[in-house]
């Protein structure tokens, strides 16, 4: 027993450290975000790696600086909103449409699954124009209209992700469900989507970060006299001679990024192991 | 006029949105807005593109239902992709005010857009470095007003370089940073130096097609920036404006190609106010003793014909009120530092940028300017092209036929795509 | 009113497999109807098309006067214990017992007495809390059981509901079943593979095989009187013995011989048989050991060497042969037989069956 | 239950397909028609026929552009996914600090593509002026520069994806597995790899668009650099659509003749990988 | 060698429950054990710790000489049939049984004919091609059945292997798992829930109740002098009668008195019991019905009106209550009982069984 625990322990103590070796360069590049964040502009791009000491140091003046160059909080507002929205509106939709065309199957339905695939696969500027003026004539450039732009373009690779997935969860399951009277919407909310639960985290986080950092599509299709996301507002950093105010970006970046993050690290305890097991026998 | 739409009930009162190019002047420009409609009581929204996503975004924007009223084009090549969206402003009080009508774009007779910023640009320096340089033993010159020609130039700047110690310098030019999103430093504006010269040579204002006779001139300035600058030739694709701006902001460098609107950008460090000087690009031309700074405009602005007509009105009551009240003048004078070609813009409306200065004292000398003829270049995908031959002889990876090719040939094949 | 009926129904699985080819029954309403047959042989799926889960290839299937073919499971107020349990692997056993009740919005308290109420019969109070996977097999199947005895149904399916469970509980339950039935009211379709279940639980019995039903029948007329050799086969452990015999007339009445035996059996009427082969069965039992059996049925006496003796505590089960023919006998464990034994037997030929030996069919005992 | 499901569509199917078909299909079919037309905005195109794509054919780059993706695609979307799942199979086991190393690996994902691109400029050319050479000076440098970026970034992402497949394993299948003699290998390969198929699947599929439509970072680490020796696709449509005025047409229709290829090529590979997928 | 022993053995679940507190127990090589306990006893993971599964919480587990607390599975040479099937969904039938033999490297040809072999003998040939979830029940059982039968190893695991098969079909699978375990010569542990494979198959019986043992012994011992008051009740079907009696001591003898009968035993030595009561425990085929036993038993009679006769073909189970006492006799379907019959009956009194009343203990019989 003790030899057993004794190697196990060892593989722990080998995996933690090549691991922990691994994520420090993994992070490095984040790491020059962070340190950058505090330089004065001039001196981010001759000597970026160095850490900020002395006079190339700013302190916060760098994230004081870029919160009202760009008017973060608003723009902050507007990027929570829409991704929250968005991602709520996505994950809801498309875990509901993947179940059905994975139980469903006939032509239509095998149809719109390749279709799905297809516009995954669509280079966005073949659709970015005709998406800004579709959008616009149906009066989608608003914060809660561009939500279901986003559950359009964004259905293809969630619909794609939960189809996949739906695979594995038995069938009986659902069947028993059906048997102790659910409808199929009682079916798929207290059943299935509990069991597709890390699917669900996994999938949220995945479009969480793509409409949160996305910049092009609500540029083309928000009304941006009213509007602006935070990757909107960061483009503004960027001078017209293509200079770029690395301080004030650097500490905007870190600030966007720190929500995403600590959603991500909430999200992770419900990514739990197995958890359809014990339910069926064969 | 605006008496009257202001005074237009609220229902056929015309509105203004004005889709702004660049992202340094938004804040002064929402400003402006602001100031207008509390004013007028019209409604003026600003809309800023991003640096590079300006064309995606007007032609996201000018085909939605609420289009821009007021755009801008960066020349006769940008002209041609909008200018079925062009109103003629040929009786409006923008073109009215012009100085010249050299900085108004015009078609079949139409006035089409309307410059509205006049820049400049040319080698700026560091005073306090030459200065120095000049008290040093041997020095190839002794003022820095001595430099009238290439010769000079590349004189100087090779002594310097190779005493580069003895100034506390890291080289006599910043950085050649050909970063793509800086080498229009090079491809554009150096390149509109041979340009210039051979339109005049041939007396035109614009070309299908170019034979380079100025190509070998263009070849030693470009070796010359290369040779004695802050890095090694083969490093420069690594490097950015910014890079370039700060060495020169630092201190580390003597010269740096740039223009007026770089002030922003290099002065509050080492480089005093004072310290900063421009002096033109010699190329080694015949008779460039005579040569002035480069100057020009990108800064076209435009009003959409197909907005609705209340809404151009107010635009175009929007426009005249920008360069004719004591708040627009104020703004886009001493906020946004630009130098307008308008005549209602007298002396007290020059801004305090030390490069301006600097420009206004050239043409004060009675130097000949020359134009912004980089707008005529064909396409941004001969500017492109141009620019990668150019690093990859930088790099040693091409060779300088690569360069003419880019140049001579690029220019005919490209101007021919564009029909 | 429940009744269940199949009309010409049929099923054929999506490769193309039809494993019920045409399946005609009538349940009664409340009845408790046992299915048994091989495994693979339809059973599950008859189960499944009752429930509404598989579709009906074709036919019809009524519940009540209703054709319900194309009606969702839920709407049919079924209960069902899953052969694969299909237990909620992410709600407790509390909840999964729970969770139908829930969907029906009974208030609170009287879903609490009724899972209560179930975990108690079924033992599983102290695991209300765990989830499936923290369960043994028995605990599992206990819990799919209850899932379907908190219900109220008008139909409550079955499939192998005790296969996981040790004698002791399984008497228990059966018992609870039993009790279930007779307060629900319900019509119980239950599948089983166990001989006492289908025997004592059933008001009839529904012999399957390939998907055809073979018998349907209360359970002790199976027993005795099966229609065909496969039904004497089935029912029944161990298995009925199986001879091939010829049949002879004699100066008294019909004789059979066979395996080294030959014997009259005076109330059949074999008119047609003479000559030909038929198949003759007896059961196990039938076969007597003991001193007092051989001399109360003395016309037919097999004799043999006993190659294996099962001691199953009350009885043993003797294999032996007699000629060529292998039989089994059941026999009180005070006979004490054991393998190596010389042995003599009786068969009862009151309890003989005769079947065709070429189609199987039972020939019926006349007079 | 497809049955009962099937009238249930309204609910669970259309709202996903009326977005789809505004977000997607409409805009889509619009763009298929202008790439036969040209024009400078939507609402002003003049058909043209095939000229634009006519004018394809003669393009060198974008032949170039075409086998420099090809190529990328493949080395990036073998080397991401035997990474992340590399990755994902000890993150799977319920180590220590398994979540902290989760979160590090996905991080790079929430910096945009531009901004990691400029990052990952910096290094890069840091690393390479120690020999004297820039990211730009062989496209052979542009090459691996970009594998490594996008390697970089997208293992984190995928990782996600294969942790869910990873999980929804039923662990009694190890242990049936580790029964019949089975070595960590050959779990592995019989038991993890052929039931993750619907991740693998999801993961090639996706690395594979991905890499064919990578644009970004494309941009910020080289810009095509040297002389759009390492331009990739979307780059050479998107520089098509803005280098000279009155190409928008051609970049339109550059885009549907990639759309095209990236079509045939993810159905090929999501026919392949799907078959091997099965229902529990 | 692969015998089995068990040294202290703790399991301890995740949630902090101990399901097996100290478990002491040597197979023997090439021995067959029957596991059986109730549900929830601890059988599955006794089962899975021998094969390397669970870990050991704590003591010592050792097949041969080799302690294996930290062996891995692979390592163990073991082949295991699971109770929940494991079987691997994207694998055909024929490969999932192949699996280990690859694993193996075993020559194809080789690995055809096993497989071919055992798909043959668990009638699986049809269903070779089909993919785990397109079989019945019974069908993916003994799938896992075979997948562990193609095998050779030293130690086979099986855990209710046949549960959800037919009858019949069981009764063949009993005798082809008893000819493998003579051909192999590999140790066997077997759970079952089902008494008749209990009895038949093993050398030795285990019975665990909480995850403590019971008993160990033989199956004709342990039905026959059952060491207490649970092992005697749970093995044996129906379950013994048990009662509460009086020790008294009559004039001949020792006398027991309790639910409306008083009898002598003389052949029991109960000292030290006098006044006390002991439960006295019967079988419920040691109370006899029938004329000629009631003859030979006339000590004990006991009367009552049946409740309820369970008819099992050849067997009626009678259940009915003399004063407050509730019986089960099981009594030959020739004694014809029926429900609400006043019957009398027969305690053969030289089967009796006496408990210890408060700890359970068998009280043994001398002389
Ligand atoms: N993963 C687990 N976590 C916690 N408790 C468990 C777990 N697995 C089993 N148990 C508990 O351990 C006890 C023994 O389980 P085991 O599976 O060994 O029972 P068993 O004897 O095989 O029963 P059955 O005959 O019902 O299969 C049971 O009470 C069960 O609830
Ligand atoms: N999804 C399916 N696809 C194809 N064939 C199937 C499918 N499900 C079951 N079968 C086949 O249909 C036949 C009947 O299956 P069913 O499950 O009804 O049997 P059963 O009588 O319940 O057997 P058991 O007693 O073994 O559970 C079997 O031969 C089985 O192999
Ligand atoms: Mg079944
Ligand atoms: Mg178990």
């Amino acid at each position: 027993m003790k030899s057993r625990q004794a190697s196990k322990r060892l593989k722990n103590g080998l995996f933690l450290v090549f691991f922990s070796v691994v994520s420090l360069a993994y992070l490095m590049p984040i790491g020059i975000v962070v340190i950058n964040s505090f330089k004065r502009k001039a001196y981010i791009n001759k000597y970026p790696f160095s850490l900020p000491t002395g006079r190339d140091f700013v302190g916060l003046e760098n994230y004081r600086a870029g919160v009202e160059a760009i008017g973060f909080f608003e723009a902050f507002g507007w990027s929570l909103f829409i991704t929250v929205g968005s991602v709520s509106l996505i994950l809801l939709c498309t875990s509901m449409c993947a179940w059905y065309i994975s139980r469903v199957k006939n032509r239509w339905t095998r149809a719109f699954y390749y279709l799905c695939v297809f516009s995954m696969v669509v280079p966005f500027q073949m659709v970015m124009y005709t998406l800004s003026k579709t959008a616009d004539s149906l009066g989608l450039g608003n914060p809660l209209g561009i939500t279901v732009v986003y559950l359009g373009f964004g259905a293809g690779l969630a619909v794609f992700l939960f189809a996949g997935f739906m695979r594995s969860v038995p069938l009986e399951i659902e069947e028993a469900a059906m048997i102790d009277g659910c409808s199929p919407p009682q079916t798929f909310f207290l059943i299935v989507l509990p069991i597709l639960k890390p699917t669900m985290v996994s999938v949220g986080i995945l479009e969480t970060m793509w409409i949160w950092n996305d910049y092009l599509l609500p540029t083309l299709v928000l009304d941006q006299k009213k509007y602006k996301t935070i990757p909107m507002a960061i483009q503004y950093l960027k001078g017209g001679y293509g200079s770029i105010d690395w301080g004030l970006m650097m500490a905007m970046l870190v600030l966007a990024i720190l929500p995403v993050i600590l959603f991500y690290v909430a999200c992770q305890k419900y990514i739990i192991k197995g958890v359809a097991a014990g339910a069926v026998k064969g | 006029g605006r008496s009257e739409s202001s005074s237009d009930s609220a229902a056929g009162q015309g509105k203004v949105y004005y889709l702004n190019f660049k992202p340094e002047q938004k804040d002064q420009w929402e400003a402006l807005a602001k100031e207008y409609t509390r004013q007028t009581g019209v409604k003026v929204n600003v809309v800023t593109a991003a640096s590079g996503g300006y064309e995606s975004t007007l032609k996201a924007e000018i085909a939605k239902s609420d289009p821009p009223t007021l755009f801008q084009v960066n020349g006769p090549v940008g002209l041609s992709t909008w200018k079925d969206y062009c109103y003629d402003l040929s009786d409006s009080e923008v073109y009215r005010q012009l100085k010249s009508e050299e900085f108004a774009l015009e078609e079949d007779g139409q006035v089409l857009a309307v410059a509205y910023a006049i820049e400049t640009y040319g080698l700026i320096y560091n005073k306090d470095i030459l200065r120095r340089y000049c008290q040093l033993e041997g020095a190839v010159i002794s003022d820095a007003s001595q430099i009238q020609n290439f010769e000079t130039l590349k004189a100087v700047a090779e002594d310097m370089q190779s005493r580069r110690e003895e100034l506390g310098i890291e080289g006599a030019f910043a950085s050649s940073g050909m970063d793509s999103s800086s080498d229009w430093r090079f491809k554009t504006h150096l390149a509109n130096i041979p340009l210039y010269y051979e339109y005049r040579d041939e007396g035109i204002t614009s070309a299908a097609a170019v034979k380079g006779t100025y190509l070998e001139n263009f070849r030693n300035i470009w070796d010359l920036y290369l040779n004695n600058s802050t890095v090694e030739p083969s490093l420069i694709s690594s490097k950015t404006g910014d890079d370039a701006a700060s060495e020169f902001a630092l201190g580390e460098a003597c010269f740096y190609q740039n223009g007026t609107w770089a002030y922003e950008q290099i002065s509050g460090y080492e480089v005093a106010d004072e310290d900063i000087g421009m002096l033109p690009i010699y190329i080694g031309v015949e008779g460039e003793e005579d040569q002035g700074l480069v100057t020009g405009s990108e800064n076209y602005w435009c009003v959409n014909k197909k907005a609705a007509p209340q809404d151009i009105q107010a635009t175009l009551d929007f426009l005249e009120w920008v360069i004719t009240s004591d708040e627009g003048r104020q703004s886009l004078a001493q906020e946004m530092g630009f130098v307008t070609p308008f005549k209602t813009f007298g002396e007290e409306y020059t801004p305090d940028n030390p490069l301006v200065k600097a420009a206004e004292e050239y043409v004060q000398e009675g130097k000949t300017s020359i134009g912004w003829y980089f707008t005529t270049m064909p396409s941004d995908q001969w500017k492109n092209d141009l620019g990668a031959a150019m690093l990859e002889y930088a790099q040693g990876t091409g060779d300088w036929d690569k360069v003419k090719t880019a140049f001579v040939e690029g220019w005919a094949s490209e101007y021919q795509a564009r029909q | 009113m429940a009744s269940i009926r199949f009309d010409h129904v049929v099923k054929t699985y999506d490769n193309g497999v039809t494993v019920i080819p045409d399946l005609n029954l009538e349940i009664q309403d409340q009845e408790f109807v046992v299915l048994v047959g091989p495994s693979g042989c339809g059973k599950s799926t008859t189960l499944r098309m009752i429930a509404g889960l598989e579709e009906v290839s074709g036919g019809g299937l009524y519940i009540g006067e209703q054709k319900v073919n194309d009606l969702p499971p839920k709407n049919r107020n079924i209960a069902m214990v899953f052969q694969s349990y299909a237990l909620y692997p992410h709600m407790s056993v509390y909840r999964n017992m729970a969770f139908a009740l829930r969907l029906k919005k009974l208030p609170k308290e009287e879903i609490d007495r009724r899972v209560r109420e179930v975990a108690a019969q079924l033992e599983l109070e102290p695991y209300l809390k765990r989830k499936p996977r923290q369960l043994s097999g028995g605990q599992r199947q206990r819990v799919a059981l209850g899932r379907a005895m908190v219900r109220d149904p008008q139909v409550f399916l079955l499939d192998e509901p005790l296969s996981n469970l040790d004698a002791k509980l399984r008497t228990e339950m059966r018992a609870q079943i039993s009790t279930l039935h007779k307060r629900l009211s319900a019509t119980f379709v239950y599948v089983t593979h166990d001989q006492t279940e289908a025997m004592t639980m059933g008001d009839r019995i529904v012999v399957m095989k390939d998907g055809r039903i073979q018998q349907v029948d209360t359970p002790q007329a199976l027993y005795d009187r099966p229609k065909n050799r496969f039904v004497a086969g089935f029912i029944g452990s161990p298995q009925m013995n199986f001879w091939q015999t010829e049949v002879l007339r004699g100066p008294e009445g019909w004789r059979l011989r066979g395996a080294g035996l030959e014997f009259g059996v005076p109330g059949w009427q074999l008119e047609g048989y003479e000559g030909k082969n038929v198949t003759l069965g007896i059961r196990p039992e039938d076969i007597h050991a003991e001193e007092v059996m051989i001399k109360a049925h003395p016309d037919a006496l097999v004799r043999g060497k006993v190659s294996l003796a099962e001691r199953m505590g009350s009885e043993i089960y003797a294999y032996f042969a007699s000629g060529s023919q292998k039989l089994i006998a059941r026999a009180p464990a005070r006979t004490g037989i054991r393998g190596g034994d010389e042995v003599v037997m009786a068969l009862d030929l009151n309890k003989l069956h005769l079947f065709d030996a070429d189609t199987g069919e039972r020939i019926p005992r006349q007079g | 239950m497809k049955k009962t499901l099937k009238r249930w569509f309204p609910l669970f199917g259309l709202p996903t397909l009326a977005a789809f078909t505004v977000g997607f299909l409409v805009p889509f079919v619009v763009g298929l028609a202008l790439s036969f037309c040209r024009f400078t905005t939507v609402s002003d195109a003049r058909f043209v026929g095939l000229a634009n794509y006519k004018s394809i054919l003669g393009d060198g780059d974008f032949l170039h552009a075409l086998w420099f993706t090809a190529l990328f695609t493949l080395v990036s979307v073998v080397l991401i996914n035997l990474l992340a799942f590399a990755v994902a199979l000890p993150l799977t086991k319920g180590l220590r600090g398994t979540n902290l190393f989760r979160t590090v690996f996905f991080m790079p994902n929430l910096i945009g593509g531009i901004v990691l691109g400029y990052i990952w400029q910096l290094i890069f050319n840091g690393v390479l002026a120690m020999f004297g050479r820039t990211l730009t000076y062989s496209p052979v440098y542009g090459f691996w520069g970009l594998v490594i970026l996008m390697c970089w970034q997208q293992v984190g992402y995928m990782m996600i994806i294969y942790i869910a497949g990873l999980q929804s394993i039923p662990g009694e299948l190890y242990e049936a597995a580790r029964i019949d003699g089975a070595n960590p290998r050959q779990i592995l390969f019989r038991i993890t790899l052929p039931l993750s198929m619907p991740a693998i699947t999801i993961c090639t599929f996706l690395t594979l668009t991905n890499s064919f439509k990578l644009f970004d970072q494309n941009l910020a680490l080289t810009a095509g650099q040297p002389s759009n020796k390492t331009q990739m696709l979307a780059l050479n449509i998107y520089d098509t659509f803005y280098s000279r005025a009155g190409w928008e047409g051609v970049g339109q229709a550059k885009a549907v003749v990639f759309f095209v290829l990236v079509a045939g090529l993810a159905l090929i590979q999501l026919y392949i990988t799907r078959r091997r997928e099965v229902q529990q």
